[in-house]
C-alpha cells in the first residue's frame, strides 16, 4: 500500500508538472482531482473536529450539555441557505456575525500589537551600550536606522499633507526604506518558492526513484 | 526488530551514564548542566536522600485583571534550587481549610517561581501550599519523590475585575483615534473638503489609458482573486470606475476578467455608471466584464493566455493578490504592456514593484480609492487614520529624544503588556 | 561517481548561460520553458551531489536556541503547527529537529493546529523524531510525555478562547481521549500553565495571530519557525521582544538543525537552495544587462515618486 | 428588516469582542467565550458551504454539458470519494473499542492525505519556483530607483541568507560577511520598513472595524453608504 501510494503521488506530481510544458488534459485532470480532494479533505476534517467533536458531543450527546452551542449551530445552518437562491439572503446573518466578531477582535488586537507596541519598541535610547557602559556602535547605527525608517515610512503613508519640503524629503527617504524592505521580502520569497520545488524533487528522487539516499 | 535491539542497549548505556553524571553533579555542587537533562535521577547513595528545603516567602493573591476563578501564587526559590539538581520541581496544592486535606492543583519546574491556579471558585476561600520535591528512581526502578515540608498560606478568594488596569492607555488612544475618525467622517459628510495628496500611480492612469488609445489596443483591469468582502477588492472597484470613465471618453476597449461572481456583478454596475456619466452608455457591453474561474491558478493561467493572445497595451492590477501576482506581472511585462498595480498584500508588493511601472503600496490603494470616489466614509477614515499616525509619529520622536538625553520616559503610555 | 557527474553537468549547464546572455542582448530572449529547464537543473544536480555546505549560525536562530535551552526538564511546551504540506520542505525539518530536542531534554510537548493539516504534519514529525535511537530509548508515551490535541476551526478565535480554557477548544485530543483523561493535561487550564510556545507557521492564521493574542494578550513566551515568505513580516515582533526568536525558511531550518546538532533534511537541501538562488540571481543579472545594453523599451519616463 | 437584523448582529458581536478586552467581568468575558464557540462552528459550516457549492456548480456544468464538463465530473467524483473515505474511517473509529480518529496513522484517510493530498498541493505550489525563475529573467528590471534598490537588497538577502556569496569570497576572506549583512538587513532596515507598514495597516484595520461595528460600513450586508 505504501509503495502504491508513492507511485500514485509520483504520477500526480508529474501530471501537474506537465503544465510547465503546456496546458494539457492530463494537467486539467490532476487539477480537477486537486480541487475535489482538497474540498473533500477540508469538509471531512471540519466535520469531525468541529461539528462532531465540539458541537455534537458537547451539546447533544454530552451528559452535561452546553446549550449555548445550539446558537452557533443554528447560525451555521443558516449559512447553508445560500445554496438556495430564494432564501439565500438569510445567509447574511451568520456572515454578519462573523464579520462583527472579527471586527471587534481585530479592532483592539491590531491597534495594540501592531500600532502601540511597535511604537513603544521604537522609543528607546538611540545610543546602545553594553553592561559596562561602553557604546556599541553597530547596534547604535541599527537603532538609528530603525528610527529613521519608521518615521520616514510613516510620513510616506500620510495622505492629508502634501509631500513638499522637509516632509517631501522624508517621504522620499521613506520609500527607500520600503524598497529595501520589499527587496528583503523578495529575496525571502524566492527562497520559499525554491524550497517548495526542492521538496518535490527530493520526493521524486529519493522516495520514488531512489536515486539519492 | 533492529531498532528494538539498539534501544535496549542504549537504555543500559544511558542509565549508566546518567547515574554517574547525576552523582558527580550532586557531590561536586557544580552547576547543573542543561545537557544532561534528566528529569528523574537514578540515585542509590542514601546519604543524599534528604528532602529539599521548601520555597521561601510564598505570596498568594487573586489574579488581577481577569474574569475571576484564578489565584496567582508566587514564591522565592527553595535555597536548594540553586542548580545543584536537588530540586526537581514544585507541587502546588490547595485546600478549603488550613489543616487540609490538600489537593494538588499543579506543578512547576525547577527555577520557576509562579503558578496560576485557574480552577478556583469565586465563592470559596482557599489555602495554598507550595512544596519543593526531588524525584529519583528507587531500588525497584520506580519513580519516587522526596517532598519538602511546607506550611500553607492564605486564605485567598478569587474575584473578577471590572476593568483591566493594564490596558487603560490602550483604551485612551483607541478612543482618541476612533473619535477623530468619526469626527472627520461627519465633517466630510457635511461637504467639507478633505485633502488627499497626489498619488503617482493614479496620476499615470491618464497616460496609460491614452497610450492604449494611441496604439489601438485593449486595456485590462484585474481586480484580484478575493470576493467583495475584502476591502482591497472594494478599493479596486472604486479605481475601476475612474479607469472606465477614461476608457469611455477615449473610446478604448476595457476588459475586466474576474474570479468571483459577486465581483462580476459589482464591476458591471460600476462600469455602466461610469460610461453613463460621460454620456456613452451605449459603448458599454456586459461582455467587457467576464467571469473566468474561482480557482487561483486557473484564474492566473486564463489571464496569462488572454494577455499573450491579445497583447493589451495597459494592464491594471488593483485588489488582493497572492502567489499569482508574479505570474500575472511577468506575462504582462513580457508583452510590453504598461502595468499599474496596487495591493495591500505585503508579500506580493515586491513582485509588483519589480515588474510593474507603477505600484500603489499598501494604504495607497485605499487612499487612491478615497481620492477617486470622494466618498465621505473613506475620506473621513483616511484623515482619522492620519491623526493616529501623527500621534504615534510624535510619540516616537519625543520619546526617543527624552530617552536619549535621559530626561524622561513616555514608554508606559504606549507599551501594552499582559 | 554520481556526485562527480552532477558536478561536471553543473559546470556545463552553467556555461550555457553565456549563450542565453548573448541571445538576450541580441534581442532574441529564450522562451520561458528553457528557463524552466535551468531551474529544474539547478535543484536536481545539487541534490545528487549530496554535500551540505558550511553554514554560519545567525543571531535570530541563536536566540531561539538560547530560549529553549533554559527550559527545565518537565517544562510544558505548546507546539502550534499552522502549516500544510506545501510548506513542509521549510517547516518540517524545523519541527523534526525541535521534537528531537524536546524529547531528548524531557520537555513535555503539547501539539495543536489552527490549520487542519497541522496535526497530521505534527504526527509525521513525531514519528520521525521517534526513529532517533536516543529518543526511542526513552520509551515516551503519548498522553504523558506528549499529546496531540488536534485541530480546531475558528482561526485566531481558537487562541482567544484558549486564553480562558484550552478544554473549550479541544474537548478531546486527536486520538479521541477526553481532555480530562489526559495525564499531561491535568492542571493545564490555559496559557498561564504553559512554559513556552513554539509556533511553526506558513501564513494566516499563524505567527501574527499568536503574537497578537497569545503573547500580547495572554503573556506567553514564544518563538516561531516561519516560511521565508512570512518571515520578513514578523521581524518587527522580534525586535520588540514579542517574539523571542525566528527561524526563517530553509536556511533557518538548516541553521536550527546545526545548532541543535540534529542535522536532517534542511542541511542536505541547502546546496540545492544555494544553486537555485544562484540561478535566479544569474537570470536577473542577464535580464538587466540586456535591458541596459539592448536599449530600454520605450515607456513612460516620468519617475515613480515625485 | 433584511438590513437591520444583520447590522444589529454585527454590532453586538463586535462590541462583545472589543469591550471584553478591557472589561473581563461578567457578562463580557462569558459572552466572549460563547461567541468564540459560535465562530468556530459557523466557520465549519462555511467550509461545508464551499464544498456543497462546488458540487452544485460542477453539477450544473455537467448537466448542461458545458466545455470541459468531464473535468467537472472528475471534481465531483474525487470530492465524493474523499468524503466517503473520511466518513467511513471516521464512523468506524467512533464505534470501535478503543475509539480511534478518522486520521490516525494507518487509516485510509491518512493514506489519502500522505500520498494524494500532499502530492497535489505541494506540487501545485512548487510550480511557483519555475515562475519565479522566468519572472527573474523577463520582468525584474532595474527600471527606476525604487526597483533598483529593491533588486540590490534582494540580491544581498538571496546571496547572503544561504552561504552562496560567502562561499564565493571564502578563498580570499574566510569570514561570513554576507551572512551577517543579510542578517543586518533583516534586523534593521527590514524591521523599520515592515514596522511603518504595520502601523499603517493596523490603523486601517482599526478604522474599518470601527466603521463595521458602528454600522457605517455595511457592504457585507449588501448596503452601501449610510
Amino acid at each position: 500500500m505504501e509503495l502504491f501510494g508513492i507511485w500514485i503521488a509520483a504520477l500526480l506530481t508529474l501530471g501537474i508538472y506537465s503544465f510547465l510544458y503546456k496546458d494539457n488534459p492530463v494537467y486539467k485532470a490532476t487539477e480537477a482531482i486537486f480541487v475535489g480532494v482538497s474540498a473533500g479533505y477540508w469538509a471531512v476534517v471540519y466535520y469531525f473536529d468541529n461539528i462532531y467533536k465540539k458541537f455534537w458531543e458537547g451539546a447533544v450527546t454530552s451528559d452535561n450539555p452546553d446549550y449555548w452551542m445550539y446558537g452557533g449551530a443554528v447560525l451555521g445552518l443558516l449559512f447553508l441557505t445560500r445554496l438556495f437562491p430564494k432564501i439565500g439572503w438569510i445567509s447574511r446573518w451568520p456572515l454578519a456575525f462573523i464579520v462583527g466578531a472579527t471586527a471587534g477582535l481585530y479592532m483592539v488586537i491590531y491597534f495594540v500589537t501592531n500600532a502601540m507596541n511597535q511604537t513603544a519598541s521604537t522609543i528607546m535610547d538611540i545610543v546602545a551600550r553594553n553592561a559596562a557602559g561602553e557604546i556599541l556602535w553597530m547596534d547604535t547605527l541599527g537603532t538609528l536606522v530603525i528610527l529613521v525608517g519608521v518615521v520616514t515610512g510613516l510620513v510616506y503613508f500620510f495622505f492629508s499633507k502634501e509631500h513638499k519640503g522637509v516632509f517631501g524629503t522624508a517621504a522620499k527617504v521613506g520609500t527607500w526604506f520600503l524598497m529595501i524592505t520589499f527587496g528583503a521580502s523578495f529575496g525571502y520569497t524566492v527562497m520559499s518558492r525554491m524550497s517548495l520545488f526542492i521538496g518535490r524533487m527530493d520526493f521524486l528522487m529519493s522516495d520514488w526513484l531512489h536515486i539519492i539516499k | 526488530m533492529k531498532i528494538q535491539v539498539q534501544k535496549n542497549e542504549l537504555d543500559i548505556v544511558k542509565r549508566l551514564v546518567l547515574s554517574a553524571s547525576v552523582l558527580f553533579l550532586i557531590h561536586s555542587e557544580a552547576s547543573f548542566s542543561q545537557e544532561s537533562a534528566a528529569l528523574t535521577s537514578n540515585v542509590t547513595d542514601t546519604v543524599l536522600m534528604t528532602a529539599p528545603q521548601p520555597p521561601i516567602s510564598v505570596t498568594i493573591k487573586d489574579l488581577p485583571n481577569d474574569r475571576g476563578s484564578a489565584v496567582h501564587i508566587s514564591w522565592e526559590l527553595s535555597p536548594d534550587d540553586n542548580g545543584s539538581g536537588k530540586v526537581t520541581g514544585y507541587i502546588i496544592s490547595r485546600s478549603e481549610s488550613q489543616s487540609g486535606p490538600f489537593e494538588v492543583v499543579g506543578d512547576a519546574v525547577r527555577g520557576a517561581n509562579e503558578f496560576s491556579d485557574n480552577q478556583t471558585d469565586d465563592s470559596k476561600q482557599f489555602y495554598y501550599k507550595v512544596e519543593a520535591f526531588f524525584e529519583y528512581l528507587n531500588a525497584a526502578g520506580e519513580k519516587a519523590r522526596l517532598v519538602s515540608v511546607s506550611t500553607p498560606g492564605g486564605p485567598v478568594q478569587s474575584v473578577p475585575q471590572w476593568f483591566n488596569a493594564n490596558r487603560k492607555w490602550a483604551m485612551l488612544w483607541l478612543l482618541v483615534v476612533a473619535a477623530s475618525i468619526i469626527f472627520f467622517i461627519e465633517k466630510a459628510k457635511k461637504g467639507d473638503q478633505i485633502y488627499v495628496r497626489k498619488i503617482a500611480g493614479i496620476d499615470a492612469v491618464d497616460e496609460a489609458v491614452g497610450r492604449a488609445t494611441e496604439m489601438g489596443k485593449k486595456i485590462y483591469f484585474v481586480p484580484g482573486i478575493q470576493d467583495m468582502n475584502d476591502v482591497q477588492t472594494i478599493a479596486g472597484i472604486a479605481i475601476l470606475g475612474r479607469v472606465a470613465r477614461l476608457a469611455a471618453e477615449y473610446d478604448t476597449w476595457l476588459e475586466v476578467p474576474v474570479s468571483k461572481a459577486m465581483v462580476m456583478a459589482t464591476a458591471r454596475e460600476s462600469m455602466k455608471e461610469a460610461y453613463t456619466s460621460v454620456g456613452r452608455p451605449d459603448a458599454f457591453h456586459e461582455a467587457q466584464v467576464h467571469y473566468l474561474t474561482d480557482d487561483q491558478f486557473g484564474y492566473a493561467a486564463a489571464i496569462d493566455g488572454m494577455v499573450v493572445r491579445e497583447k493589451p497595451a495597459t494592464i491594471f492590477y488593483m485588489g488582493a493578490f497572492f502567489a499569482e501576482s508574479l505570474i500575472l506581472a511577468e506575462t504582462g511585462n513580457s508583452v510590453g504592456a504598461i502595468q499599474i498595480a496596487g495591493t495591500a498584500q505585503p508579500a506580493q508588493l515586491p513582485f509588483f514593484v519589480a515588474a510593474c511601472d507603477y505600484t500603489l503600496i499598501g494604504e495607497e490603494l485605499f487612499a487612491a480609492s478615497a481620492y477617486l470616489s470622494r466618498e465621505p466614509r473613506q475620506l473621513g477614515s483616511l484623515k482619522g487614520q492620519d491623526v493616529g499616525k501623527a500621534i504615534f509619529l510624535l510619540a516616537i520622536i519625543i520619546g526617543v529624544l527624552l530617552a536619549t538625553f535621559h530626561i524622561g520616559d513616555i514608554l508606559f503610555l504606549f507599551k501594552v503588556t499582559n | 561517481m554520481m556526485a562527480t557527474m552532477a558536478t561536471i553537468a553543473t559546470v556545463v549547464v552553467g556555461l550555457t548561460l553565456i549563450y542565453v546572455l548573448y541571445r538576450t542582448i541580441k534581442g532574441r530572449p529564450v522562451e520561458r520553458r528553457i528557463v524552466f529547464v535551468y531551474i529544474a537543473f539547478s535543484v536536481i544536480l545539487p541534490l545528487m551531489m549530496q554535500i551540505s555546505p558550511p553554514l554560519p549560525i545567525t543571531g535570530d536562530v541563536l536566540k531561539v536556541y538560547d530560549n529553549i535551552k533554559v527550559l527545565q526538564p518537565g517544562s510544558k511546551v505548546l507546539c502550534a503547527f499552522d502549516y500544510d504540506p506545501p510548506s513542509a520542505p521549510e517547516l518540517q525539518p524545523m519541527a523534526v529537529a525541535f521534537m528531537k530536542y524536546a524529547f531528548k531534554h524531557d520537555l513535555k510537548v503539547i501539539i495543536m493546529g489552527l490549520w487542519p493539516q497541522g496535526p497530521q504534519q505534527a504526527q509525521m514529525a513525531v514519528e520521525e523524531a521517534m526513529l532517533d535511537p536516543e529518543v526511542a530509548a526513552k520509551n515516551l508515551q503519548e498522553g504523558i510525555d506528549w499529546v496531540n490535541l488536534g485541530f480546531q476551526s475558528g482561526n485566531e478565535f481558537v487562541i482567544q478562547s484558549m486564553g480562558s480554557e484550552f478544554k473549550r477548544m479541544f474537548p478531546k485530543d486527536d486520538r479521541l481521549v477526553p481532555y480530562d483523561s489526559i495525564p499531561l493535561m491535568k492542571n493545564v487550564v490555559n496559557f498561564s500553565n504553559i512554559d513556552y510556545v513554539m509556533n511553526f507557521s506558513s501564513g494566516k492564521p499563524g505567527t501574527v495571530e499568536w503574537v497578537q493574542i497569545g503573547v500580547d494578550r495572554f503573556g506567553v513566551k514564544m518563538s516561531a519557525g516561519n516560511t521565508a515568505v512570512q518571515a520578513p513580516m514578523v521581524y518587527p515582533y522580534l525586535r520588540a521582544g514579542q517574539l523571542l526568536g525566528i527561524l526563517g525558511g530553509m536556511s533557518g531550518a538548516a541553521e536550527f538543525e546545526k545548532v541543535l546538532d540534529e542535522e536532517g533534511d534542511a542541511s542536505t537541501f541547502l546546496l540545492a537552495q544555494m544553486f537555485a538562488h544562484a540561478t535566479v540571481i544569474a537570470f536577473i543579472i542577464i535580464g538587466n544587462i540586456a535591458f541596459f545594453i539592448g536599449g530600454r523599451r520605450k515607456k513612460i519616463t516620468t519617475p515613480q515618486v515625485k | 428588516m433584511r438590513r437591520e437584523i444583520p447590522i444589529l448582529i454585527t454590532s453586538v458581536a463586535g462590541l462583545v469582542f472589543a469591550v471584553s478586552y478591557f472589561i473581563p467581568h461578567f457578562p463580557f468575558g462569558e459572552s466572549e467565550s460563547i461567541f468564540g464557540d459560535w465562530v468556530t462552528i459557523v466557520q465549519a459550516f462555511a467550509i461545508w458551504l464551499g464544498a456543497l457549492n462546488l458540487i452544485k456548480v460542477s453539477w450544473e456544468k455537467i448537466s448542461r454539458k458545458k466545455a470541459d464538463w468531464p473535468f467537472a465530473l472528475l471534481i465531483v467524483i474525487s470530492l465524493v470519494a474523499t468524503l466517503l473515505i473520511g466518513f467511513i474511517d471516521g464512523y468506524r473509529g467512533l464505534n470501535a473499542e478503543p475509539q480511534y480518529s478518522f486520521r490516525d496513522p494507518g487509516t485510509s484517510f491518512d493514506w489519502l492525505f500522505r500520498h494524494v493530498y500532499t502530492a497535489l498541493t505541494s506540487t501545485m505550489f512548487s510550480m511557483l519556483a519555475f515562475f519565479v525563475g522566468s519572472a527573474s529573467y523577463r520582468a525584474f528590471r532595474a527600471r527606476n530607483l525604487q526597483a533598483t534598490l529593491l533588486l540590490i537588497a534582494g540580491f544581498f538577502v538571496m546571496g547572503g541568507r544561504v552561504p552562496l556569496l560567502d562561499q564565493m569570497i571564502a578563498p580570499i576572506w574566510d569570514y561570513p560577511f554576507f551572512s551577517h549583512l543579510a542578517d543586518w538587513i533583516m534586523t534593521f532596515p527590514n524591521t523599520a520598513g515592515q514596522r511603518a507598514i504595520m502601523i499603517g495597516i493596523a490603523l486601517g484595520v482599526m478604522s474599518s472595524s470601527l466603521r463595521i461595528i458602528l454600522g457605517i460600513e455595511r457592504s457585507h450586508v449588501g448596503g452601501g453608504t449610510r
